[in-house]
C-alpha cells in the first residue's frame, strides 16, 4: 500500500480507536470518576480532532480523490455486506469540523451541567452519538450507515429525554423517536428497493448498476428519510420541540450534527439523484416551504432556545433547496459553516440561559452587552455570520446556495419563498440580538451572572474564530465539481444581500415601533398562525392519536372482542365442543348393554359397508 | 354359502346379537356367550372334519377347554357380583358412569 | 481516674476521626477562572479579562469584513461588469478588417 | 301464574333491602372493590331508568347522556366530555386537587386516553375550525404556487443555447432531406 | 393376595400377550389374548370392592365377546379361503371383523365406552397394567392385519382421537381422563399404521413411558381425582414441578418426548396426501391438550384452599421405590433429541 | 339323510334364538341344551363322531350342570319363558332377521364341501377326529401344556374371585 494511504487510513482508525476508548473504560465494573467526563471524555474527542487534522492536510495536499477500507463483514449468498470506511472529500473536511464542534460542545457542558450528578453518563451519551455520526459520515455502504442512522437516532432519544422527570421532556423526546421512525421508513424502504434490484449497498456499485434504472420509488424513500431527520416540512414538528434538551444536547445533536444527517444522506447518494426530475424538484420544493415556513415561525418565537431552533430548521431547508438544485457540494459547504455559527449560537444561548436563572424568554432579557460581553459578542458574530453577512462564515455557502438559485431556471415560486426565508432570517436574527443584548436589563435582580470561565470563553472563542475565519478556510480548498456560474447580472448577484439588508431594516423598524410604543399588538392571525407553528402540532398531535386510539378501540372490543372472541374464536368453539363434550359423556350410562349395542350397531354398519 | 355355514353363522350372530341387547342377567350373558362359544366348536370341527384335516381336529378341542376355563371364569364373576351387588342383574351394574 | 477518662474520650475521638478520614466538602467546580457569588442587587463583576477579549473579537470581526470589503468587494458587488458587447472593436476580437484579404 | 306473582311482591317488597343478616347491620359496604349497585346497569330507556341513571352517577337528569348501545358493553354508563383532568381548572377546591375530582364523580370512559401524552385537550389560543382552516389553506395556497412557480420557472439567461450540428438539426426530428440552414452564433 | 398366585397370574399375564406376540396361527393368537384376559381378572377383582367387580365383569364381557369375534372372524376366514395364517391376507368381511373386534378389545372410539368406566373402577396400578400391557396384544394383531380397509381405519383413528378430546374435556376423575387419553394415543396410532407400522410402533413405545409416568405420580400422590392432586405440592414438591411436562409430554408439546410421534404422524399423514385427517386428528389433539393443562393447573400453578393437615409430608420417607418414575419421567420428558435414534431403532 | 341334517340345522338356529331371545335363565339353559343337542347330531352328520362325543360329555355332562346350579342361585320368582310377550317380541324379530338372511342368500346355496375330500379314508384305521386329537398327545405338548396351565390357571382366577366372605363380598 502506498505510504500515504497508509497513514491516511491508520491515522483515520486511530481516531475512531481513540473516540471508543473512554466508552470501553466505563465497561469496568469501577465507578467512574467524578472528572471522568473531562479528563476522558473531553481529551480523547480533543486528540481525536487534532488527529484528524493529518488526514485533512495530506487530503489537501496531495489532491487525493477517496480512499476506501473495506473488511468483509459478513456474506449471504445474494448480498455481501462489508465494513468498510469511505474517506473521501465529504467525510474528510467533516470530521474534524464534527469534532471541532464536539471538543468545544463537550468543554461548554462541563460547565453547564457541572451540577448534574449523572454528568458522566451524559458525556457518554454524546460520545456514543459522536461516534455514531462518525460512522453515518465514514460510511461507505448504506448498512454501516443505518448503523450510525439509527444510533444517532437513540441517541437524540436518550438525550433529549435527559431531564425525564418533566412531562414535556419525555413528549419532546417521543416526538423524535417518532418522527425519526416515520423517516426511517423510508430508507428501509429505499434500502430494500436497492438491495433488491440493484443487489448492493455499496455506494459506487450502487451508483454504476443504477444507471439504467428508475430510481423513483427508493429515492422517495430517501427524501423521506432525509424529511424525517433533518426536520423538513410536514416532518419538522420534533425540532423545536427538543429544545427540551439540555442545551448541549441542543448544540451538538440538533444543530450542527444529528440533523444535518438526512441532508448528509442526500448528499452521499446524490449521483442517485442527478438524473431524476422528480426527486430534485421534490426536494426543491420541500425544502423551500421547509426554510420560508420555519423561518417564519422563528419570527414570533420568544423562547430563545427556539428560535435557534427554527432558525436551523430554516437553514435545513435552505441545504434541501441545494440539493434540488442538484448542487449537493453546496449544501456540504452549508452544512459546515453553520455547524461553526449554529454550535456558537446554542452555547451562546445556553449561556446566557445559565446566567438569568434558566431563563429562556427573550423578553425577559436585554442588555446583556455590557453583563456579558462575551456571550453577546459571540451571539452577535454568530448571528451575523446565520444572516449572511458579507466575509463570515454563513455567507460563503448562503450566497453561492443563492447565486446558483439565481442563475438556474427553478420553479418561481421556491426561489421566491427562498429569498423571502433569507430576509426573515435577517429578521429574527436581529431580533434576537435587539432583545438580548440590546436595551436595558428585564431579568430578576439576584440572576447569577458569570460568564468569567474557562470553559465558556474557550469554546464560544473557539467557534467564533471558526465563524469569522472557517467559511472562507473552507471555500478555498473546495474544488466544486460543477464550476459556478460566474457572470451575473448585478441585480442578481446582489439579491441575497439587499433582501437581507431589507429585513434587517424592517426587524429595525418594528423594534422602533413596539420600543417607542407605537403599534404593540402584532397582527393577530399572522402572530398566532406563526407563534403556533402553524397549527400544525396542535392539529395533527391531537388528531393522530385520537383517530389511533379510537380505531385502536374499535379493533379492541368490536372485531376482537365481540367478533373474534365472542363469536368467532374461542367462545364459538366452547359452544360449538360443549354439546359434543356432553354427549360424550353422556352416553357413558354404565351399562354394559350400551357398550356392546353400540359395537354391534357398528358392526353391522362396518360390515354392511365393507360388503356391499 | 353352505346352508351349514349360514347356520353357524347365523348362530354365532344371533347368540351376540342376545348378549348385546337385551339382558336381564348376567347369567343370561353368560349363557349367550356359552352359545357362541358352542357354534364356533361346531364350526371348527365342522372345518376340519370337511376339510379331513387331521391337524386341526386338535383345535374344537383346545377351544372348547378355553371357553370353559371363560365359562368358570364368567360363573365365578356371576358369584362375585351377586356378592358384592346383592343381585345378579346387569342393570344394578351402573356404578361407574360418568 | 477523670483523666483516664478523658484519655478514653479524646483516644475515642480520635480513632473516631481516623476511621472517618480527613473530612472535606467536595465542591464541583467545572473549569478554572475567577469565582464568583451570585450577587443581588449589585452590578455584576465584569472582570477586565472578558471585556478585553469580547473587544478583540468584535473589532477581528468587523476588520476581517472590512478588510476583505475593501481588498475584493468583487465577491459581494459581481465579479466585474456586465460586459457590453456593441463596445468591442474588431481589433479586440481578433477580427480582420472587411477589406483584408 | 300465582307464584310469579307471589315473587314480584316479595321483591316489591324486598327492593332497596338486603336479606339475611346482613340486612340487620347498619348499611355499608366494604371499602374495596364495587358493588353491584355501582356498576353499570342496562341502557336506560324509559325517562324514569335515566333519572334513576343520573342520580346513580351523580350527574343532573339534563347532563346525563349515556354512551351509545352498540353492544359494547357500556350499559347506562355516562358520556362525559372529552377533556383531561389536566385541563380542569387547578383553582377549584376539588376533593382531590392533585387529580384534579370530585368525590364519586364518574370518570371518563376513556379517561387513560385523555392525557397528555396520548390527546391533548388543554385549550388552544383560536378555535378548532381556525386552526384547521388557516393550515390547509397555507398548504393549499404554497402548492398551488409551487404549481405555478412550475408552469413559469424563473431563469436568467446570459444568452440562447447553443448546440453544435447546425443546432441539433437532426436529432431534433428535422429531415436529412432538407439542408438545414447555416446558423451563426456569432455576429461579425 | 398371595404372592405366589400374584407370580402365576403375572406370568400368565406374560405368557398370554407374549404368545399372541409369537404366533402366526389365528388359533394361538386367540388363546394368547384368552389368557391374558384370564390373568387379570383377579388382579382387577383383587380388592373385592362391588366397583372393582362390577369393572371386571364389564371387562370381561366385552373382552368375552371380542375374543369370541376374533375367532369367529379367523374361522370365517378359514372357511372362506382356507387359511388360518395371520400374515395371509383377509378376505375383506373378517377383516372388517377382525378389525372392529380388535377396536373393541382396546378401546378404539366407537366401541370404546367400557374403557373409561372399566379403568375407574380399578386401582392405579392393574389401570396401568390395562392401559399398557393390555394393549399390546390387540396392537400387534391390528397392525398384523393392516392393510385392510381403508377408510374404516382412518375413521377409528379420528373418532377416537376426537372423542378422546371430547370425553376427557368435561372430567375431573383422573383415571377417566387417562382413560380418555389412552383412547386418543391409540387413535394417533391406528391413523398413522396403515401408512408406516414402525410409526405406530413408536408411539407405542413414547406411550407407554408416559402413562407409565403419569399414573405413577397419582400413585404416589394416591389421588384419584383433580382435588385430591391439587394438595400435592405439600407432598411431593418437585414431582409436582416436573409432572407439567410429563402431562404436555402426553398433550405433545415440543419439546418433549410426546412432541415426536405427533410430528412424524402429522408429517407422515400429509405425505400420504389426506391433509385434511392430518388437520383434524391435530386439532383434536388440542382437546386433549386442555385438559392436561387443566391437570397442570390445578396441580402446580394454583395452591388449593385445601386443608391439610401438615405442609410437609414430603419429610417423611417412603417405602415405594422411586427410581422407575425417576427413569420414566425423565424418558417421558426427555426423549425428543433422540428422535432419530428412535426411529432408526424401529425400523426394520 | 340331507333333511335330516336340515332340520337339525334349523332346531340349532332355534335353539339359539331360545337362548338369544332373553327368557329366564332357567329356559335359557334349556335352549342351550336343545342347541348341543342338535349339534352333536350335526357333527354326527359331518362324520365327527369323537368330537359330538366330547361336546356331549363335556359339555352338556359338565359344564351345563354348573350353568343348572347357578340359574338356580339367580333364580327369580316369576320366570319368565317363550310365552312372555317381551320374549316372544324378540324371539319373532330374531326369526324374521334369520328369514331375512336366508333370502338374501337364497338361490345361492351350494352344497357339500368345496374342497376335494380326501380319497385316501378308505384306508384310515380311526376316523380322522380321533386321530387328529390323538395327535394332540404326540405332536401337540407344547398346546397341551399350554392349555394345562389355562385350567391351572382358571382355578385360581375362580378361586380368588370368589374367596372369602370377608372380603368385601
Amino acid at each position: 500500500m502506498h505510504p500515504t494511504t497508509l497513514m491516511y487510513t491508520s491515522s483515520l482508525l486511530l481516531m475512531f480507536a481513540i473516540l471508543l476508548y473512554p466508552l470501553l473504560v466505563t465497561f469496568t465494573s469501577l465507578p467512574l470518576n467524578n472528572d471522568w467526563a473531562s479528563s476522558h471524555a473531553k481529551t480523547a474527542v480533543k486528540t481525536a480532532f487534532l488527529i484528524s487534522l493529518a488526514p485533512l492536510s495530506l487530503f489537501l495536499s496531495s489532491g487525493m480523490e477517496t480512499v476506501t477500507s473495506s473488511w468483509t463483514w459478513m456474506v449471504t449468498t445474494t448480498l455481501d455486506i462489508t465494513l468498510s470506511f469511505k474517506f473521501d472529500y465529504y467525510s474528510i473536511i467533516f470530521i474534524p469540523i464534527a469534532l471541532y464542534v464536539t471538543w468545544s460542545i463537550l468543554e461548554f457542558a462541563t460547565w453547564y451541567m457541572h451540577a448534574d450528578p449523572l454528568i458522566n453518563r451524559f458525556f457518554k451519551y454524546l460520545l456514543t452519538f459522536l461516534v455514531a455520526m462518525l460512522i453515518l459520515v465514514s460510511a461507505n455502504n448504506l448498512f454501516q450507515l443505518f448503523i450510525g442512522w439509527e444510533g444517532v437516532g437513540i441517541m437524540s432519544f436518550l438525550l433529549i429525554g435527559w431531564w425525564h422527570g418533566r412531562a414535556d421532556a419525555n413528549t419532546a423526546a417521543l416526538q423524535a423517536v417518532l418522527y425519526n421512525r416515520v423517516g426511517d421508513i423510508g430508507l428501509i424502504l429505499g434500502m430494500a428497493w436497492l438491495a433488491t434490484n440493484v443487489n448492493s449497498w455499496d455506494i459506487q456499485q450502487m451508483f454504476i448498476l443504477s444507471k439504467n434504472l428508475d430510481l423513483t420509488l427508493p429515492l422517495l424513500g430517501l427524501i423521506l428519510a432525509a424529511t424525517g431527520k433533518s426536520a423538513q416540512f410536514g416532518l419538522h414538528p420534533w425540532l423545536p420541540a427538543a429544545m427540551e434538551g439540555p442545551t448541549p444536547v441542543s448544540a451538538l445533536l440538533h444543530s450542527s450534527t444529528m440533523v444535518v444527517a438526512g441532508i448528509f444522506l442526500l448528499i452521499r447518494l446524490s449521483p442517485l439523484m442527478e438524473n431524476n426530475q422528480t426527486a430534485l424538484s421534490l426536494c426543491l420544493c420541500l425544502g423551500a416551504l421547509t426554510t420560508m415556513f420555519t423561518a417564519t415561525c422563528a419570527l414570533t418565537q420568544n423562547d430563545i432556545k427556539k428560535i435557534v431552533a427554527f432558525s436551523t430548521s430554516s437553514q435545513l431547508g435552505l441545504m434541501m433547496v441545494t440539493i434540488g438544485l442538484n448542487q449537493p457540494q453546496l449544501a456540504f459547504l452549508h452544512i459546515c459553516t453553520h455547524a461553526f455559527f449554529k454550535a456558537m449560537l446554542f452555547l451562546c444561548s445556553g449561556s446566557v440561559i445559565h446566567s438569568l436563572n434558566d431563563e429562556q424568554d427573550i423578553r425577559k432579557m436585554g442588555g446583556l452587552h455590557h453583563l456579558a460581553p462575551f456571550t453577546s459578542s459571540c451571539l452577535t458574530v454568530g448571528s451575523l455570520a446565520l444572516t449572511g453577512t458579507p466575509f463570515l462564515a454563513g455567507f460563503f455557502s448562503k450566497d453561492a446556495i443563492i447565486e446558483a438559485l439565481n442563475t438556474s431556471q427553478v420553479n418561481a415560486w421556491a426561489l421566491t419563498l427562498t429569498l423571502i426565508a433569507t430576509s426573515f432570517t435577517a429578521i429574527y436574527s436581529l431580533r434576537v440580538i435587539f432583545f438580548v443584548t440590546m436595551g436595558t436589563p428585564r431579568f430578576l435582580p439576584s440572576s447569577p451572572i458569570n460568564e468569567n470561565n474557562s470553559a465558556v470563553i474557550n469554546p464560544l472563542k473557539r467557534l467564533a474564530w471558526g465563524s469569522i475565519f472557517g467559511g472562507l478556510l473552507i471555500m478555498l480548498n473546495t474544488n466544486l465539481f460543477k464550476t459556478p456560474v460566474l457572470t451575473m447580472p448585478t441585480e442578481l448577484k446582489l439579491a441575497a444581500l439587499a433582501v437581507s439588508i431589507l429585513g434587517l431594516l424592517i426587524a429595525l423598524e418594528l423594534a422602533t415601533l413596539t420600543t417607542k410604543q407605537l403599534k404593540v399588538t402584532p397582527l393577530q392571525v399572522s402572530h398566532h398562525f406563526s407563534n403556533s407553528l402553524g397549527f400544525i402540532p396542535a392539529i395533527i398531535h391531537r388528531q393522530a392519536p385520537q383517530l389511533s386510539l379510537i380505531l385502536g378501540q374499535k379493533i379492541a372490543s368490536q372485531m376482537v372482542d365481540q367478533t373474534w372472541l365472542e363469536k368467532t374464536g374461542p367462545k364459538a368453539i366452547a359452544n360449538a365442543t360443549t354439546p359434543l363434550a356432553a354427549a360424550t359423556s353422556n352416553i357413558q350410562q354404565g351399562l354394559i348393554k350400551t357398550y356392546l349395542t353400540l359395537f354391534l350397531i357398528t358392526l353391522i354398519l362396518v360390515t354392511l359397508i365393507s360388503v356391499a | 354359502m353352505t346352508p351349514t355355514h349360514f347356520t353357524i353363522s347365523s348362530a354365532f350372530l344371533l347368540g351376540l346379537m342376545g348378549l348385546a341387547f337385551h339382558r336381564t342377567h348376567l347369567l343370561s350373558a353368560l349363557l349367550c356367550l356359552e352359545a357362541m362359544m358352542l357354534a364356533l366348536f361346531i364350526a371348527l370341527s365342522l372345518w376340519s372334519l370337511q376339510l379331513d384335516a387331521t391337524g386341526y381336529s386338535t383345535a374344537p378341542m383346545l377351544m372348547l377347554a378355553f371357553s370353559a376355563c371363560e365359562a368358570s371364569a364368567g360363573l365365578a364373576l356371576l358369584v362375585a357380583t351377586a356378592r358384592t351387588h346383592g343381585t345378579d342383574h346387569l342393570q344394578n351394574l351402573n356404578l361407574l358412569q360418568c | 481516674m477523670s483523666s483516664l477518662g478523658r484519655a478514653v474520650g479524646l483516644l475515642r475521638a480520635g480513632t473516631n476521626a481516623l476511621r472517618r478520614g480527613p473530612q472535606k466538602t467536595v465542591t464541583r467546580k467545572a473549569g478554572g477562572g475567577p469565582h464568583i457569588e451570585p450577587q443581588y442587587r449589585q452590578y455584576p463583576q465584569v472582570t477586565k479579562n472578558q471585556k478585553i477579549q469580547a473587544e478583540i473579537l468584535s473589532s477581528t470581526m468587523w476588520f476581517w469584513i472590512l478588510w476583505h470589503f475593501w481588498h475584493s468587494s468583487d465577491d459581494v458587488l459581481g465579479h466585474f461588469a456586465w460586459p457590453d458587447a456593441s463596445q468591442w472593436t474588431d481589433e479586440e476580437l481578433g477580427i480582420p478588417a472587411d477589406d483584408e484579404e | 301464574m300465582a307464584g310469579v306473582g307471589f315473587q314480584r311482591w316479595v321483591r316489591t317488597l324486598s327492593k332497596g333491602k338486603i336479606s339475611g343478616i346482613s340486612g340487620l347491620l347498619p348499611a355499608c359496604r366494604p371499602a374495596s372493590g364495587v358493588s353491584k349497585d355501582m356498576l353499570p346497569g342496562a341502557y336506560p330507556k324509559t325517562p324514569e331508568e335515566i333519572a334513576a341513571a343520573a342520580k346513580k352517577y351523580n350527574i343532573r337528569v339534563e347532563d346525563y347522556k349515556p354512551l351509545a348501545d352498540n353492544g359494547e358493553g357500556y350499559g347506562d354508563y355516562p358520556q362525559l366530555p372529552d377533556k383531561s383532568q389536566q385541563d380542569r381548572d387547578p383553582t377549584y377546591q376539588w376533593d382531590h386537587p392533585d387529580l384534579r375530582r370530585n368525590w364519586g364523580e364518574p370518570m371518563h370512559w376513556d379517561f387513560d386516553m385523555y392525557i397528555r401524552n396520548r390527546v391533548d385537550t388543554s385549550p388552544t389560543v383560536v378555535p378548532w375550525s381556525t386552526m384547521c382552516k388557516q393550515l390547509f389553506g397555507f398548504l393549499g395556497f404554497m402548492m398551488f404556487m409551487f404549481y405555478l412557480g412550475d408552469k413559469f420557472p424563473a431563469y436568467q439567461p446570459v444568452g440562447p443555447k447553443q448546440f453544435p450540428f447546425n443546432n441539433l438539426h437532426l436529432e431534433r426530428g428535422g429531415s436529412p432531406d432538407v439542408d438545414p440552414e447555416e446558423v451563426k452564433n456569432y455576429e461579425i | 393376595m398371595n404372592p405366589f398366585v400374584l407370580s402365576i397370574l403375572l406370568l400368565s399375564l406374560g405368557l398370554g400377550t407374549t404368545l399372541t406376540f409369537a404366533s402366526s396361527h389365528w388359533l394361538l393368537a386367540w388363546m394368547g389374548l384368552e389368557i391374558s384376559t384370564l390373568a387379570i381378572i383377579p388382579l382387577m377383582a383383587q380388592h373385592h370392592h362391588p366397583r372393582a367387580v362390577e369393572a371386571t365383569t364389564k371387562y370381561f364381557i366385552t373382552q368375552a365377546a371380542a375374543a369370541a369375534l376374533i375367532l369367529f372372524a379367523s374361522t370365517t376366514n378359514a372357511w372362506i379361503t382356507g387359511q388360518w395364517d395371520i400374515n395371509f391376507n383377509l378376505h375383506a368381511f373378517p377383516a372388517s371383523l377382525l378389525t372392529m373386534a380388535l377396536a373393541l378389545k382396546m378401546g378404539l372410539a366407537p366401541v370404546h365406552f367400557w374403557l373409561p368406566e372399566v379403568l375407574q373402577g380399578l386401582d392405579l396400578t392393574t389401570g396401568l397394567i390395562l392401559s399398557t400391557w393390555q394393549k399390546l396384544a390387540p396392537f400387534i394383531l391390528m397392525c398384523q392385519i393392516m392393510p385392510v380397509n381403508s377408510s374404516l381405519i382412518t375413521f377409528l383413528g379420528i373418532a377416537s382421537t376426537l372423542v378422546g378430546g371430547w370425553g376427557g374435556l368435561n372430567q375431573t376423575q383422573l383415571r377417566k381422563i387417562l382413560a380418555y387419553s389412552s383412547i386418543a394415543h391409540l387413535g394417533w396410532m391406528v391413523l398413522v399404521m396403515q401408512f408406516n407400522q414402525q410409526l405406530a410402533l413408536l408411539a407405542l413405545v413414547i406411550y407407554i413411558p408416559m402413562t407409565f409416568s403419569t399414573f405413577m405420580i397419582f400413585k404416589t400422590n394416591s389421588s384419584t381425582t383433580m382435588n385430591t392432586l391439587a394438595a400435592s405440592w405439600a407432598k411431593t414438591p418437585a414431582l409436582t414441578a416436573i409432572t407439567p411436562l410429563v402431562l404436555l409430554s402426553l398433550g405433545g408439546l415440543p419439546p418433549l418426548s410426546g412432541f415426536m410421534p405427533k410430528w412424524m404422524i402429522l408429517q407422515e399423514l400429509t405425505k400420504q396426501d389426506i391433509p385434511l385427517t392430518a388437520s383434524v386428528a391435530a386439532l383434536s389433539a388440542l382437546f386433549s391438550l386442555y385438559f392436561y393443562l387443566r391437570i397442570s393447573y390445578a396441580m402446580t400453578l394454583t395452591i388449593s384452599p385445601n386443608n391439610l393437615n401438615a405442609t410437609t409430608p414430603w419429610r417423611l420417607q417412603t417405602t415405594s421405590s422411586t427410581l422407575p418414575l425417576a427413569i420414566s419421567t425423565t424418558i417421558s420428558a426427555m426423549l425428543l433429541p433422540l428422535a432419530p435414534a428412535t426411529l432408526a431403532l424401529l425400523s426394520p | 339323510m340331507a333333511y335330516i341334517m336340515l332340520t337339525l340345522l334349523i332346531g340349532m338356529v332355534l335353539g339359539v334364538i331360545s337362548v338369544a331371545s332373553n327368557p329366564s335363565p332357567y329356559f335359557a339353559a334349556l335352549g342351550l341344551v336343545l342347541v348341543a343337542g342338535v349339534g352333536c347330531g350335526v357333527l354326527m352328520g359331518h362324520g365327527g363322531s369323537f368330537l359330538s362325543l366330547v361336546l356331549f360329555l363335556i359339555y352338556l355332562g359338565g359344564m351345563l350342570v354348573v350353568f343348572a346350579y347357578c340359574a338356580a342361585l339367580a333364580a327369580e320368582p316369576y320366570p319368565e319363558a317363550w310365552g312372555e310377550w317381551s320374549v316372544l317380541g324378540s324371539v319373532l324379530g330374531y326369526l324374521l332377521l334369520v328369514f331375512g338372511g336366508v333370502s338374501w342368500f337364497w338361490g345361492g346355496w351350494y352344497e357339500g364341501a368345496w374342497v376335494p375330500v380326501d380319497e385316501l379314508i378308505e384306508f384310515s384305521v380311526v376316523a380322522a377326529d380321533s386321530g387328529g386329537v390323538a395327535l394332540m398327545y404326540s405332536l401337540g405338548g407344547g398346546l397341551l401344556v399350554v392349555s394345562a396351565w389355562v385350567l391351572l390357571l382358571t382355578l385360581l382366577v375362580v378361586l380368588e374371585l370368589t374367596r372369602g366372605l370377608a372380603r368385601g363380598a
